[in-house]
């Protein structure tokens, strides 16, 4: 019976975060009161080498070691051969890693303690923490609308079950519905979106609720009170025929945010033309009526009666539903705060975001790669007028993989960088193309075939990373090395693409306090469990879906959409859904410890 | 011929301040960022990668270590905090030691103890000496040492003896640093490589050493201007300090105090400014620690930075007890003057941070001649 | 048959089309052939005004044929038909002409495409004359669900749909549960244990009273088709009783690739050459030894092996990195004194976590060199007498340019992940097809990922592309949502284009029988006719091909149709 | 005036109409002579379609599949090729030249050898010249009349 196991509890409080936020004393403590644990360690304790732990081993007679702490794993091998070497089971060296099982919540002592009493009686902690079961609600709600909201909020409808998708801004679509194209296979992003776009409006079990954000949410899982504050569209959903004349009339004008602030719409507007749903909406901010009292042209141009209504005000929503599934996304990585490049200074360094407007045939060039200039009000746009740039330069990894700003990979620029290359290719034959990356992360299906390709065509592909850009006269220099070839290139260029990184989106904390769930660092929500629940948290009823997580691509972000799915029709079917991890107390692991104990599993 | 790499170096590297350099990933932005970088020149990033693999022999034959004025700025834009400013400072130390034949140089780098040792007991000797040595030649502590008498400073200090010593000390410190600068060409230029400088070339370009080691042209094309001029006075002042003192001893230390606009006032005024300025700014700086090349200090640094204070406090004190006619005063600032200075200039000229006054301007030579090599 | 009233449409596509074809005058040159009322060009006909458009002609024009000229039918065929349906015509009056792949991307000369557009048109028009109606079936969905694998993908998606309270069957080839991940140690990145995670879910899965566990199964046979399989097993060479299910889910997974093929690396000359999933086994066992039982001074672990290289496979196993990352970790943590060499091409630390994993690793006193995958790859030799290691790798290092030269005594080859030896079998079984890289095709590469185009058929896991624990899991538990949804709906919609068997016509041959892969076509004794089950039929059309008296019509692949079509695109040739 | 040949291709929906669309989606260009008929399988082609498009004038007929082994169907290609083989025979003694018609297997991967194809097949047929199914039958009409 493991129960009697002889078991050395090994503490690895080294895990570099300062202040550490584990009570390590409390947890020797109570390590102590469980019997078969005749020794426990700290890391400061005495110095983990193989020689004191062999020793530590054969004076006690260890039977078991558990290593606990944040990433154990780190000295695992050295526990796995120290036990080989006293002659016993290297396979008994277990790990309490107090980075699964909802890394974020658990760093609460009490937690611990349920991994801990679970590790020690050797009962594993999936079968002594699961929570209560609570009735649910079949409604549920899908906060985001882009690729991976649209995604699982098409696949519960699939089950013939209500959902409610809030999207913050006057459409659904993310930021896949800006791209031109999409890795690796070039089809075009819109051709494969906007029929999913339009299934979403036009699903009977979706209600669609744009412009709207999340205000309050109260209850527990299976029965959550949300209230969603609906943003004043001042146009009237229902009666608008989306015909564009208000637009036209409009006086007033603000940089376009669907196109990346490449050009600019007018305060009345409509974010792009497929939108859904497919209505204009009032920039509040811009309008000129809202701000001194006089105007109205687009009241007076609108061909439908009461349409619009300018003084419309904000309202709310009390919507009741059973699960939540966030896929709030991400947003692109500021490239002003990388100053060295000189974005938002020189006018012909773009970031990525603006580049893939300036390809896309619905962007403000309609797909043709012009230089950016002034209109006559002084902003900075592009059209079709200014001449073509001859020679481009693409920088990999800007605010990615950098202490200075962004520790993490943001997975995606690598690929999208080179399709950027293959598409200037296209649409400008002449032109020369410098990218400069660090390594290149083409690991997905056909992704390396595609950098294959890319390479095969006249990209000048540099291994090295430019340090600064400079604008010297009408063009831009930069400078890098060339490591594989072992030489400093310098390139004078007319347009610079910044490849930014993915960031958390701004709301991120914000919504991660409201529904109780973390963060980590660097503000992606935390998932339940790294390996087996990427699209969980450790809150019932709540899922993760796309890059509200964690950057992905389009593939990765579709699956989770659906991954997150599965956990609701799953609710919905059975009619019942798990409590809060943090629900089960520590009475009742030991509970169940001892129940499990007495049958085998 | 594939060279063998040797982790081991890693240990050896250690003990001259470099601390974790793995952490480079090779990024580029190091060498793109540094304006010093040059075609068949590229720093800091590919040294690291020597040091990385642990190819010695490429290691020392690198000039590049002595091209880098430690402008900071790679180590700024670092996105892994490998420093590699730093790790170019350190290996402008690990090549001081290999430069030099008798081992004092690794010695001192790799010991504070040793190196403390050699200078408490320089210093030792100085006092020993002015002690023991000079009463013996006539002087009486008694007599000069009374306001009547006057400062005294060649009797006290008898000058043809100062001169004998000084020009000893010159030529030993000479004799070191020219070896060493012989072993710095025979691994750069005759050893490594398969290639041939005719002595035309040799001739041509000396004119570089002279220039550089004068204006520090190349100090002058880091980014951040500003230190290059106090790095230019603390070095003229030290220069002009060393010439004087060594080779026109008899003209600077006059009994006489000569008229505030006499040559040897002024230059020694000069002198004397431009080493405080100098060593204000890299002691205030380092005390700051806001800039990244002020952030690590070996621990040879300080010492070096003190004892050059030292040796420029003693000095102005000796001249203001001087200018004032107290003898007591000026007696015992000159023995403390000469106790910094002979243990400084033994110590630092040719084993320490101070060889680099030699290096530097070698190393553009001698880039300069591999730019012009021909194959052998 | 009504006088068809043809609305033809064609789509800008932005520039996609617009740009090599002449948009206005393919709408102006065949708006007055026979049947056309009306012929309208526009931007984006997918969009919503696009699709509005198309619904308020056919309800104010009385339309009642439709023709799109667009991008391929395999993207919008749908949507063009459920936009028809909405403005109450049958959606199989609509027909579609491809003129954006197949015609506006793929041609440089302008009047040539726009030709090329107008022949396809025509074509289309002729064709849709003779379209009828077909009406929407859908067959009631069995609620079980068989999946094939019992490694982390299939396991989860197992747990998944079983916890929903429905019934599966877990099939798997071996005698264990757990797949390549029951062979691992640590996990990346937060290096936890690998068995003490799959250990449980073992647990779970066969103790699971909604989960039937068959191990040492093989699957001899599929038939039915969506809502409705029937699988023949193998077991132990014995035969199982039929199983019946609604769903199948693939997640057989991959094999690590055998790297002796690799004259370089001498893997099987060099007994301290291993495999990544060898050096698991060494750890696994705590002990990190030589052939001589010695504890290696040097150990190399070589990236990409067999990975991202024409010779061998041309893909990125997406995997590797990390776990040689994880290696480092552990043989510091065994081997504190040992010299760790990570000979790697790119390093694709790319997920949540991956790049900090990577960072730390590099406190770890490890050496990273970097060859070149694909022109030169590190040769392995026996070092000289006079070294004090067993072995020297000798390579370009690409950071630095210079030919070097690594004592070892141990090297891990991170070997990429292939595909199983029997996946060819596997697919056929199933029904599924496989790319050039013997990777199962997903039924769209971006918005489908899990799916495939044979219906209730998913992949998930790595039998898809090479992917890691997380994305593995992801994809299971979306391809259990696709499962649930149709178990909760009860019903999936079946093939309508079928074939059709006129009785009067046919002459009893049975060739039709001889030649259908789905046994969908039986011979009425009674009648001495054949006759079609219209629910097994997948509509290949074979069967109409050969039949002798044309008895046989493949709904939607008409005779008529097509040869009207043929004479369409071939009228304005000359 | 220039010759420009028109060949008529049945492409099976599932692996040669999807290498087409890749032709497309990978911007691989080739002749514009093709003319794509899209069928379900390369099983359903009944050699009348074959002969209805040189009756109309086509210059040459390409037939493509799955590759062997990798039929949607299972085995609609080769039903096809056995039928195929047949046809080839017959159209030859009908003194169309045996260039003029091509059975090829193209998988959903190969867009590239799809493009190749087409213009391999282009080029021999302008060779040939044009063919002569469909002149031949004008003037046997002619004559009866």
């Amino acid at each position: 019976m493991r129960k009697t196991e002889i078991t050395g509890m090994f503490f690895y409080n080294h895990s570099g975060l300062h202040p550490d936020p584990i009570d390590y004393s409390e947890l020797l403590r109570f390590s102590f009161t469980f019997q078969n644990v005749t020794e426990a360690f700290t890391y400061s304790d005495f110095i983990w080498n193989e020689k004191n732990i062999l020793k530590k081993i054969e004076e006690n007679n260890f039977e078991r070691i558990i290593i606990a702490g944040l990433m154990p794993g780190t000295v695992k091998a050295l526990f796995s051969k120290a036990m080989a070497v006293a002659g016993k089971d290297p396979e008994k060296v277990m790990l309490a890693s107090f980075n699964d099982y909802c890394s974020g919540s658990i760093f609460k002592t009490e937690g611990l303690k349920k991994v801990l009493a679970s590790m020690i009686s050797g009962i594993p902690y999936e079968f002594t923490g699961i929570p209560d079961e609570l009735p649910v609600n079949k409604a549920t709600l899908v906060i985001g609308g882009g690729i991976s909201g649209i995604q699982a909020a098409l696949e519960i409808a699939y089950s013939n079950n209500p959902v409610y998708l809030v999207e913050k801004s006057g459409t659904i679509g993310g930021k896949m519905a800006t791209f031109d194209k999409t890795f690796p296979t070039l089809d075009c992003a819109a051709c494969i979106l906007t029929p999913k776009m339009v299934e979403v409006n036009q699903h009977p079990d979706i209600r669609l609720m744009s412009y709207s954000e999340i205000k309050e949410v109260a209850g527990k899982p299976g029965d959550f009170i949300v209230k969603v504050l609906k943003k004043a569209r001042k146009v009237n959903v229902q009666t608008c025929i989306g015909c564009g004349t208000c637009a036209e009339k409009c006086p007033a004008q603000a940089p376009s945010e669907f196109d990346a602030g490449t050009c600019m719409r007018k305060a009345i507007y409509i974010p792009f033309p497929q939108a859904v749903p497919n209505k204009y909406l009032v920039d509040s901010e811009n309008c000129i009526y809202l701000k001194n009292g006089k105007c109205k042209a687009c009241v007076k141009a609108c061909p439908v009666p009461g349409c619009i209504d300018l003084d419309e005000k904000d309202s709310e929503v009390t919507i009741n539903v059973g699960n939540i599934i966030l896929a709030t996304g991400y947003k692109p990585f500021n490239a002003l705060r990388m100053a060295q490049f000189g974005y938002g200074q020189f006018p012909n360094v773009l970031n990525s975001l603006e580049f893939e407007r300036l390809l896309n045939a619905s962007g403000p060039t309609g797909g043709n790669i012009h230089m950016r200039s002034q209109d006559k009000k002084g902003n900075w746009i592009f059209n079709t007028t200014t001449p073509r740039p001859e020679k481009l330069a693409i920088i990999h990894c800007v605010g990615s993989r950098d202490k200075n700003f962004n520790k993490y990979c943001s997975r995606v620029c690598c690929m999208y960088s080179l399709k950027f290359a293959h598409l200037i290719m296209e649409k400008l034959p002449e032109a020369e193309i410098f990218e400069y990356f660090i390594d290149m992360r083409s690991f997905g299906k056909g992704y390396e075939e595609f950098y294959e390709r890319i390479r095969q065509e006249e990209v000048s592909i540099i291994r090295g990373k430019t340090a600064k850009v400079e604008q010297r006269g009408e063009k831009l220099f930069l400078r890098g090395e060339d490591i594989l070839r072992g030489e400093i290139l310098e390139n004078t260029v007319d347009m610079v693409i910044l490849s930014v990184g993915l960031e958390a989106g701004e709301d991120a904390l914000k919504l991660a306090k409201m529904l109780n769930i973390t963060t980590n660092a660097d503000g992606w929500f935390d998932e339940a469990h790294y390996n087996l629940d990427p699209t969980g948290t450790c809150r019932g009823g709540i899922y993760l879906a796309g890059t509200c997580q964690g950057p992905k691509d389009i593939p990765d972000c579709v699956a989770q959409g659906s991954a997150a799915a599965a956990r609701v029709i799953q609710s919905i079917l059975k009619g019942r859904l798990r409590d809060d991890v943090s629900s089960v107390s520590l009475d009742r692991v030991e509970y169940k410890i001892m129940e499990l104990s007495t049958v085998p599993i | 011929m594939s060279t063998r790499v040797h982790p081991e170096l890693r240990n050896q590297l250690m003990q001259f301040g470099i601390g974790d350099w793995n952490a480079c990933y090779h990024c580029g932005t190091c060498t793109a960022q540094c304006p010093l970088s040059e075609e068949g020149f590229l720093f800091p990033r590919k040294k690291i990668r020597l040091m990385q693999m642990g190819l010695k022999d490429e290691l020392e034959a690198s000039v590049e270590p002595w091209l880098c004025y430690y402008c900071g700025d790679c180590s700024t834009s670092c996105p892994r905090d490998a420093n590699p400013g730093e790790l170019m400072m350190s290996l402008r130390r690990y090549l001081t030691s290999i430069y030099d034949w008798t081992g004092l140089s690794k010695k001192f780098y790799t010991s504070e103890l040793w190196e403390l040792f050699f200078i408490l007991s320089f210093a030792a000797l100085v006092v020993i000496s002015f002690l023991l040595v000079l009463p013996s030649m006539g002087f009486h502590f008694t007599r000069e040492l009374t306001a009547e008498g006057g400062v005294q400073v060649n009797a006290f200090a008898p000058i043809h003896v100062v001169e004998t010593f000084d020009w000893a000390m010159a030529l030993v410190v000479a004799s070191l640093l020219i070896s060493n600068i012989l072993r710095m060409y025979y691994k750069i230029i005759w050893k490594y490589g398969n290639m041939k400088v005719s002595l035309w070339v040799h001739i041509r370009e000396f004119w570089l050493l002279i220039f550089n080691f004068a204006v520090q042209p190349k100090f002058n094309k880091c980014d951040d201007k500003r230190y290059w001029l106090s790095h230019w006075f603390l070095m003229s002042g030290y220069t002009i300090m060393f010439i004087v003192i060594v080779v026109y001893l008899p003209w600077f230390q006059t009994e006489r105090i000569l008229p505030i606009w006499n040559p040897q006032r002024l230059l020694g005024y000069y002198a004397t400014f431009g080493l405080l300025f100098g060593l204000f700014v890299a002691i205030f700086g380092r005390l700051q620690k806001k800039e990244i090349k002020f952030l690590f200090s070996h621990i040879s640094d300080w010492l070096f930075l003190a004892m050059l204070t030292l040796t420029a406090i003693t000095g102005i004190l000796i001249h203001i007890f001087r200018i004032n006619g107290m003898p007591l005063g000026t007696y015992i600032s000159y023995i403390a003057h000469m106790a910094v200075l002979v243990p400084m200039i033994l110590i630092e000229v040719p084993f320490s941070k101070w060889s680099h006054l030699a290096y530097r301007p070698f190393a553009v030579y001698f880039q300069q001649l591999k730019k012009y090599a021909v194959p052998r | 048959m009504e006088e068809p009233r043809i609305g033809v449409y064609v789509c800008w596509c932005g520039t996609n089309i617009s740009k090599m074809v002449d948009v206005e005058a393919v709408t102006k040159e065949v708006g007055t052939l026979p049947g056309v009322v009306l012929s309208k060009n526009y931007k984006y006909m997918c969009s919503d005004p696009g699709q509005d458009l198309i619904i308020k002609d056919i309800k104010s024009h009385n339309l009642n044929r439709v023709i799109v000229a667009a991008c391929s039918p395999r993207i919008h065929e749908l949507t063009f038909r459920n936009a028809c349906e909405k403005a109450g015509i049958n959606p199989y009056l609509f027909e579609m002409a491809n003129i954006r792949e197949q015609d506006s991307w793929v041609h440089t000369d302008r009047t040539e495409a726009t030709k090329k557009a107008i022949d396809l048109v025509i074509g289309a028009i002729r064709r849709v004359r003779y379209h009828e109606p077909l009406q929407k079936r859908s067959v009631n969905v069995d609620p079980a669900t068989l999946i094939i694998g019992g490694g982390i993908s299939g396991m989860t998606a197992a747990l998944e749909i079983a916890n929903a309270g429905k019934k599966v069957y877990l099939l798997e080839r071996t005698d264990h549960l757990g797949g390549q991940v029951a062979r691992f140690d640590l996990t990346f990145p937060h290096l936890s244990s690998a068995r003490q995670m799959i250990r449980p879910m073992i647990q779970r899965v066969e103790n699971h009273p909604m989960i039937i566990v068959y191990l040492n199964t093989e699957l001899k046979e599929v038939s039915g088709y969506i809502g409705n399989f029937k699988a023949r097993l193998v077991f132990n060479g014995a035969e199982q009783p039929e199983i019946t299910f609604g769903n199948i889910i693939a997640a057989v997974g991959l094999k690590p690739f055998d790297p002796s093929v690799i004259a370089e690396y001498g893997y099987g000359k060099f007994p301290d050459v291993i495999t990544s999933l060898e050096f698991e086994d060494k750890l696994r066992a705590g002990r990190i030894l030589t052939k001589y039982g010695k504890e290696p001074r040097n150990v190399a672990i070589i990236h990409c092996v067999g990975s991202r290289n024409k010779q061998y496979h041309e893909y990125c196993s997406r995997v590797c990195c990390m776990v040689a990352l994880k290696f480092v970790h552990e043989i510091r943590a065994a081997l504190p004194d040992a010299n760790i060499f990570e000979i790697y091409a790119d390093m694709r630390a790319y997920g949540k976590g991956h790049e900090e994993f990577y960072a730390m690793t590099t406190h770890k006193q490890i050496i990273f060199l970097m060859y070149d995958q694909q022109k030169s790859l590190p040769l392995i030799r026996e070092a000289y007498r006079d070294d004090d290691c067993n072995m020297l790798i000798e390579m370009n290092e690409l950071l630095s340019g210079i030919d070097i030269e690594v004592p070892v005594d141990m090297v891990i080859l991170m070997v990429n992940m292939e595909a199983h030896d029997n996946v060819k079998e596997v697919v056929r079984t199933i029904g599924v097809s496989l790319c050039g890289n013997q990777f199962f095709i997903e039924k769209h590469p971006k918005l489908d990922p899990v799916a495939t185009t044979t219906g209730g058929v998913f992949i998930v896991g790595t039998c898809q592309g090479p992917k890691d624990i997380p994305d593995s899991v992801a994809q299971a538990k979306a391809a259990a949502a696709r499962i649930l949804a149709t178990i909760a709906q009860g019903s999936v919609p079946v093939e309508v284009t079928t074939a059709v068997v006129n009785e009067s016509f046919c002459c009893g041959c049975q060739t039709c029988i001889s030649v259908c892969p789905y046994s969908a076509v039986s011979f009425d004794e009674a009648k001495k006719v054949s006759v079609v089950n219209e629910v097994l039929c997948k509509g290949c059309g074979t069967c109409g091909g050969c039949c002798p008296a044309g008895a046989i019509t493949s709904k939607h692949f008409t005779d008529r149709q097509i040869l009207s079509e043929i004479e369409g695109i071939m009228s304005m040739s000359y | 005036m220039n010759f420009r040949p028109t060949i008529v291709a049945f492409l099976c929906n599932w692996c040669a109409y999807t290498g087409a669309d890749l032709a497309g989606t990978s911007r691989l260009h080739y002749a514009p002579n093709v003319r794509i008929i899209r069928i379900m399988c390369s099983g359903r082609i009944e050699p009348t379609f074959i002969l209805k498009a040189f009756k109309e004038g086509a210059d040459g007929v390409l037939v493509c599949g799955c590759h062997p082994g990798d039929c949607h169907y299972q085995e609609g290609n080769y039903k096809c090729l056995r039928r195929f083989k047949l046809l080839e025979k017959f159209v030859c003694q009908m003194g169309i030249e045996k260039e003029r018609l091509k059975l090829e297997w193209i998988s959903a991967s190969e867009g590239k050898q799809f493009a190749e194809l087409v213009n391999e097949m282009t080029a021999a047929i302008l060779k040939l010249g044009p063919g002569k199914v469909q002149k031949t039958l004008e003037l046997e009409h002619l004559k009866t009349n």
